[in-house]
């Protein structure tokens, strides 16, 4: 991207962001105003469907996706997403779209319109990492984030099943990776990095999410993590909001903050912290924070 | 005009009980063309013979055609008559009117009436046919043997033996392959290096046997019995004639943290190198990338060192031409690599087992130069990481094979029964230890192949676990292993200190342009594909191309030294002869009509047609056009059906004659 | 647990069932070696009763009872995990997808309720909201699984860092969300979709 | 049993493996139509198109082909060359008003004495009923040769052979 080409994107939140991960779309809205790229909601979206919509009706999935991709068009740009379920449902439709003639009829009939596959659906990561640069965003840094030490958290859906989000390698990816160390921060080598924290078990058998989760903070605190990055509202709202639980649960305490990416990257450019919304996670990053010097 | 007999056979009563004979004789002897016919009892017996002898001089017959049985049965015995009888033996065909006729139909009226249709249409054909002389080739009973793994080593061994020269090109700065890395080897677990490095001496020191090490082919023109091979030798930088192999030089080198290749970098070596001990050659080689002479012009030690004055920066490549006959090739193979997944791919490679970013996490190659005495740990097992003696080593089988994700849907063969080697020589050298293999099947067809998996499991206590492992990563100094057990329905976990990766046997890289040299096929694995599956096994289809180990499929040591034996042994029959003769049905082009549009050297399986410049006598090239080289085509006509142009003809099978028999039905 | 014998048959091996299978999720069934590399890295695999390669082996057997009496479906994550490292390319989690949907057109027969009430209410919201309104689906979940106390203790807190809204405004377009689904009802009595 | 039309069968085939096959039902002593006329090539491979089309000109009711399975070609791949040739001509015979039932390709290998049977009679028996061709005759009376093999389509799928 040249440097004189102004970065506007379609941008699609989706429910969790509008509700339990607030602070993810608040820091995002803050973090690409402060990189000069430009978002523009598209009006009256709907749910993706999520998890459970696929589950049981595969084309009810497509078909609220194809909706969704079928509005965005009619916004400029390419379609930024930034909970990794939204993008891994949309791919997906984009997916099914593009290689299932039979499906695609299917869909285009349910949502009584063409099939929208031209849109390129892409992650907020890719956004910073690919479109933006690393070296573009690490001239944005005014505060270093030196001396933390973030366990990258992916989980399944940001770079599963090969060939779909094609975001990044499905098993070894490096994107996350990448964003931090332009950040300053100091990104640890983890065994945890694409394990499933249970995902929307948080409802209906939360015990699995405790066990899974469980295995993932242990995993982050023994590579020495100070903290967590995470790019969905799912994960996060696993390893943040259950995380005292886990705690009494399994008897230990990890006291491990669960930073979006996007509220790493407005620590980084310097963002006031109420405009990244740190006061809505539960376990407190703000003594690490100050700690690290970092505010 | 043609004069035409036939010759109808009762074959005692197998034709004439269905087939009126002498109706069919009468048929044929109105036909146009038909000088004389006859029919008779047995026609292949002598009398017959001698019958057919006869007719042709008293007929004066230009063509034969004999209504009898399958010509896969007796159209030799009757060429060879024609023959004895002065005619060409090419202008003698058969009807089949017995496995087509007689013996498949009963109606009396209709096998008659089949039986003249058949014999009108082979009169057809003869009438067209022309004579054809056998081409005969002369033999260079020289061979060259590209490879020098034990397959090659064998096979130019054998061959020398014979009494033929040989001359053995390898890529590598010594000969030996792969089964020199290896410590012991199943089923018997001698020693690898015993058994190998006198065979490798063998052969260096044959006097029969040209070798050619650091160097590789640089072309190769010509046809069975006449090939001409440019090798290149690669510059060494040290004279191998002067070279006393003291490896002074060695000692003297002030760059020694190289990562050995041979040994799996896990060991060092200097810029001034031979890659094991007991290399054959021992003259050393100076890799240019690494030596301070060529990256900085100063140093030079070696060659101060070196007593003879053998070393010579200046030295350049060679390219030598030699002429031979036969070509065996027995250039082994490579494993996957589990490294880091190719540029823009997104499914090779094992992200899910560490990338090699794991240290603990090799495979059996490495495995090997562990175990092996001669390896850089003495024989120890060891692991790379910390130097610490694992206590549980986990092996993982069918890395990269049967795993069609990975683009390799077949079993590499050997990893079974190495990884049973291998949990054997790990418990020998650690008491203590325990192994663990991942497997889904234990595949151990051969002789004492199942009993010596059965030792491993039973005396030597490995623990096999049926099912495969999704995930490995390091925890603490342990390998965490995620992996199941389909028998017992549940997910296994083990804290390995070492894990094993059985991964797959593929093809050389370079596979494919060292066969496109060679115009040899090869399979979408790139490994080389034989002639016959199940009888033609050692043979490539482009005629004076034998094939040895594990160049053309995954192979073990039993089966690739028997390979390159059968190898040699083809190219001795082929050397029996002083000249090459074979049925002259072989395509022709007619260059006046050829436009040179090469349609037909993209079907040729032989790779037989050639391109011909056609030139004024001034010498200005006029036009290309195509040339079938009778020694190497392979008579299947493909090319003829091809042309667009009409201008290439099967001898044998001429439209003309096709056409001629097609009008007649 | 006990295990019924399996009496194989021509009458007892259900293809047609394999067939359905096969073509919702657009993976060969047939193709699965049973290496169980799938179930090696499942992360809940230690939850079901049959691990996700013990799945495919019963579809290959046409043993859908056995499957779909089970819970095994009704706990399997869609991490992908599965599909993304099998060997043959089966796409396990597709399977596990039609397999669900199957079960759930049949009206179970699984035993895992709650995991099918917190579909059928999330999927409800979508219906009536257009998007997720996750206070609801926490309380009316909580209710019909009658566990009146689960994370009881968690929506306080979320509600004070303004995570949950106590209303949820409807989405403008709301008709056309309804028109979707409707239009997938109507295809399906007539037959034009699975 | 008597027949109002006996068609006329022709069979090219391959001399390593059907008609090695043919001649094994000989040897069985397998019993089939007698209405089949055997043309032996090298390969399948060798089987110009324009053989078939002269033998249709020709008053033939109906064609075998008939060589090596995939992958046992005698000559590695003379047939998967003719396997793609046929492809398109069977377009062309469809484009020309040939009906493809008379024309039948198979794989029969040297030791398929009992397949070489069931081909031969099969196809008998269904160009039997199907009765005499008169497709060409009628093509050459209405002369619509030439013309219509001036159109695209037709070029195409005689480029395709
Ligand atoms: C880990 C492991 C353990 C094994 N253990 C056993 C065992 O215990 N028992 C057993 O029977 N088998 C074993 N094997 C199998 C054995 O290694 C092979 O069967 C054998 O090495 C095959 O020999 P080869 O000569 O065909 O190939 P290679 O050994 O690969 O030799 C090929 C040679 O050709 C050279 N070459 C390649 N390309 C060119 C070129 N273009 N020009 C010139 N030269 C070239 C190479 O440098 C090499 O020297 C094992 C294999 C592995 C991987
Ligand atoms: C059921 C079955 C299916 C198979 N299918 C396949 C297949 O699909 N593909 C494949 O590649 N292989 C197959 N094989 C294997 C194949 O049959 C053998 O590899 C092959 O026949 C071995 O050939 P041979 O010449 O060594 O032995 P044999 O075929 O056994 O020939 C030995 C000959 O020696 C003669 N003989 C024995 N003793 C004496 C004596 N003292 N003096 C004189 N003559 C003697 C015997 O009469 C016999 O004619 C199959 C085998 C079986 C049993
Ligand atoms: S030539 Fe053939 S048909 Fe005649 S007697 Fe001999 S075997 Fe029988
Ligand atoms: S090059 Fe010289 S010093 Fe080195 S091994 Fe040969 S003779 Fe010895
Ligand atoms: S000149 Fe090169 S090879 Fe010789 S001693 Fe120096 S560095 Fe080693
Ligand atoms: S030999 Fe054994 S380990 Fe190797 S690919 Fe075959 S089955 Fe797998
Ligand atoms: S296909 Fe025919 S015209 Fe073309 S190059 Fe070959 S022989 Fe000549
Ligand atoms: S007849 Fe076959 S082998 Fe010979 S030149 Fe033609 S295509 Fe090649
Ligand atoms: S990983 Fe694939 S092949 Fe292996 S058991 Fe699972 S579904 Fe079957
Ligand atoms: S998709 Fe389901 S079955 Fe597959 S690994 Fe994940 S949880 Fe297990």
């Amino acid at each position: 991207m040249g440097s004189k080409h102004k970065l506007t994107y379609a941008y699609y939140p989706g429910c969790s962001l509008h509700a339990s991960a607030k602070e993810y779309d608040i820091s995002t809205r803050s973090v690409c105003k402060a990189l000069r790229i430009g978002l523009a909601e598209v009006p009256d979206w709907f749910c993706c469907g999520a998890t459970p919509a696929h589950n049981v009706d595969e084309l009810l999935s497509l078909s609220l996706c194809a909706k969704n991709l079928s509005m965005a068009e009619e916004v400029e740009g390419d379609l930024a997403v930034a909970c990794a379920a939204c993008f891994s449902r949309l791919k997906t439709t984009q997916h099914h779209l593009e290689h299932n003639d039979i499906q695609r009829k299917q869909v285009e009939k349910a949502i009584a319109a063409p099939a929208p596959v031209g849109k390129k659906v892409k992650h907020l990561l890719e956004i910073l990492a690919r479109d933006l640069g690393l070296n573009k965003l690490e001239e944005a840094v005014t505060r270093p984030l030196t001396g933390l030490r973030v366990a990258c958290y992916y989980g399944c859906l940001l770079t599963r099943p090969p060939g779909v989000p094609e975001l990044d390698d499905c098993e070894d990816p490096r994107i996350m990776e990448d964003v931090l160390s332009a950040l300053g921060a100091e990104p640890v080598q983890w065994s945890h990095r694409l394990e499933c924290c249970g995902a929307n078990f948080t409802l209906s058998r939360p015990g699995v999410v405790l066990q899974l989760s469980n295995a993932i903070l242990a995993s982050a605190r023994a590579a020495g993590a100070d903290c967590i990055m995470v790019a969905c509202p799912l994960c996060h709202g696993n390893l943040d909001i259950r995380q005292q639980e886990i705690e009494e649960g399994y008897q230990t305490r990890y006291g491990m903050p669960v930073f979006y990416i996007t509220q790493m990257v407005g620590l980084a450019l310097g963002i006031p912290t109420p405009r990244l919304g740190l006061e809505s996670m539960m376990v407190n990053p703000m003594p690490l924070l100050q700690e690290k010097h970092l505010i | 005009m043609s004069r035409i007999g036939v010759f109808v056979c009762h074959c005692g009563e197998n034709i004439s009980r269905t087939v009126d004979v002498e109706r069919v004789a009468a048929y044929a002897a109105q036909l146009p063309g038909v000088a004389y016919a006859t029919d008779y009892k047995y026609m292949c017996s002598d009398p017959g013979q001698n019958l057919l002898k006869k007719a042709v001089a008293e007929h004066q017959l230009t063509g034969i055609v004999v209504a009898a049985c399958s010509p896969r049965m007796h159209e030799k015995t009757f060429r060879k008559a024609a023959q004895a009888a002065g005619l060409n033996p090419f202008m003698c065909d058969m009807a089949n009117i017995r496995e087509h006729c007689s013996w498949v139909h009963e109606n009396r009226d209709e096998a008659t009436a089949k039986a003249s249709d058949i014999v009108r249409l082979m009169v057809e054909r003869v009438k067209r046919g022309k004579v054809l002389e056998p081409i005969t080739v002369p033999v260079t009973k020289r061979s060259l043997v590209i490879g020098g793994g034990i397959a090659g080593i064998q096979a130019a061994l054998d061959i020398a033996d014979a009494g033929h020269q040989v001359v053995l090109v390898e890529r590598e700065p010594s000969i030996g392959g792969h089964m020199a890395q290896l410590s012991e080897t199943f089923p018997t677990l001698d020693c690898s290096q015993c058994i190998m490095t006198p065979k490798m001496v063998d052969a260096a020191n044959h006097p029969n046997i040209t070798l050619y090490s650091w160097s590789e082919i640089e072309s190769i023109d010509g046809y069975i019995g006449n090939f001409s091979v440019t090798i290149r030798r690669k510059a060494r930088s040290v004279d191998e004639d002067k070279c006393t192999g003291c490896g002074v030089c060695m000692a003297k080198c002030p760059q020694k943290k190289i990562p050995n290749v041979f040994d799996r970098n896990l060991g060092l070596r200097t810029a001034i190198y031979v890659p094991f001990p007991q290399a054959v050659p021992n003259t050393p080689v100076i890799d240019r990338e690494h030596c301070l002479k060529f990256k900085t012009g100063k140093c030079g030690l070696c060659a101060k060192a070196c007593g003879p004055q053998a070393i010579d920066f200046e030295q350049q490549d060679q390219l030598v031409t030699e002429p031979v006959g036969a070509i065996v090739v027995a250039t082994g193979f490579d494993l996957y690599s589990i490294d880091r997944k190719p540029e823009g791919s997104s499914i090779e490679g094992y992200g899910e087992f560490g990338y090699g970013t794991i240290p603990d996490v090799i495979d059996g190659l490495t495995f090997e130069r562990l175990a092996s005495a001669s390896g850089p740990t003495g024989g120890k097992i060891l692991r790379p990481s910390d130097g610490k003696e694992p206590k549980q080593v986990v092996f993982i089988q069918c890395v990269g094979s049967r795993a069609r994700e990975k683009g390799i849907s077949y079993c590499s063969k050997i990893c079974c029964m190495y990884t049973a080697k291998h949990t054997m020589l790990y418990h020998h050298k650690v008491h203590d230890g325990r192994a663990y293999v991942f497997y889904m099947d234990a595949r151990t067809p051969g002789k004492c192949y199942d009993e010596f998996w059965r030792r491993a499991v039973e005396e030597e206590e490995a623990v096999y676990i049926r099912g495969m492992v999704s995930r490995l990563y390091q925890r603490g100094d342990k390998v965490v292993v995620m992996g199941s057990d389909t028998l017992v329905g549940v997910q296994v976990e083990i804290e390995a200190d070492l894990v094993v990766l059985a991964t797959a046997v593929q093809a050389q890289p370079n596979a494919d342009s060292l066969a496109q040299k060679l115009g040899i096929s090869y399979d979408k694995y790139n490994f080389y594909s034989e002639a016959h599956a199940k009888l033609r096994p050692v043979e490539c289809a482009t005629a004076g191309i034998y094939l040895a180990g594990a160049c053309q499929g995954p192979k073990d040591i039993p089966d690739t030294v028997s390979q390159a034996s059968a190898a040699a042994a083809k190219v001795m029959t082929l050397f029996a002869k002083d000249q090459l003769e074979r049925e002259p049905i072989v395509a022709r082009v007619n260059e006046r009509n050829c436009v040179g549009c090469f349609a037909c050297r993209k079907v040729c399986p032989y790779g037989a047609i050639e391109e011909k410049e056609i030139r004024d006598r001034q010498g200005n090239l006029i036009r290309t056009v195509a040339h079938v080289n009778p020694g190497v085509c392979g008579g299947c006509g493909t090319c003829q059906a091809t042309c667009p142009s009409k201008s290439v003809e099967l001898d044998g099978y001429t439209d003309e004659q096709i056409v001629a028999m097609i009008e007649a039905l | 647990m006990k295990r019924k014998k399996m009496l194989l048959s021509n009458e007892t091996i259900n293809i047609g069932f394999v067939n359905k299978v096969e073509a919702l999720s657009g993976t060969s069934v047939r193709r699965c070696f049973q290496c169980g590399k799938c179930s090696a890295g499942c992360p809940m695999a230690s939850f079901m009763e049959h691990p996700p390669n013990r799945v495919v082996r019963l579809l290959q057997l046409g043993q859908w009872e056995r499957i779909l009496a089970g819970r095994s479906i009704w706990y399997c994550a869609s991490c992908e995990t599965c599909a993304t490292r099998c060997p043959n390319k089966v796409n396990l989690a597709a399977i596990m997808d039609a397999l669900r949907k199957l079960s759930w057109d049949a009206n179970g027969p699984s035993k895992e309720s709650f995991v099918q009430l917190a579909n059928r209410l999330f999927i409800d919201n979508i219906r009536t909201y257009g998007r997720q309104y996750e206070l609801r689906l926490g309380a009316v979940f909580n209710v019909k699984s009658g566990q009146f106390m689960k994370d009881l203790l968690l929506g306080p807190k979320l509600l004070s860092r303004g995570k949950l809204k106590m209303f949820h405004s409807k989405n403008r377009n709301i008709t056309e969300i309804e028109n979707i689904f409707t239009r997938i009802e109507e295809m399906r009595k007539k037959g034009e979709a699975p | 049993m008597e027949h109002d039309f006996e068609p006329k069968i022709v069979a090219f085939v391959c001399t390593w493996c059907t008609y090695a096959g043919a001649d094994l039902a000989g040897t069985s002593r397998m019993q089939y139509p007698s209405n089949v006329r055997v043309l032996k090539f090298p390969c399948t491979g060798r089987i110009d198109p324009v053989f078939i089309l002269r033998a249709f000109q020709k008053g033939t009711d109906g064609v075998l082909v008939s060589g090596c399975h995939p992958g046992d070609c005698h000559y590695m791949a003379g047939n998967f060359h003719a396997r793609r040739r046929f492809a398109a001509f069977r377009q062309l015979l469809e484009f020309i008003g040939v009906d493809l039932n008379r024309l039948q390709f198979s794989w029969v290998s040297a030791a398929e004495g009992g397949k070489w049977v069931e081909v031969v009679t099969e196809l008998t028996e269904r160009v039997r009923a199907m009765g005499p061709m008169v497709e060409f005759k009628e093509l050459e009376m209405e002369e619509h040769w030439s013309g219509k093999l001036d159109s695209p389509e037709l070029k195409e799928a005689y480029q395709n052979i």
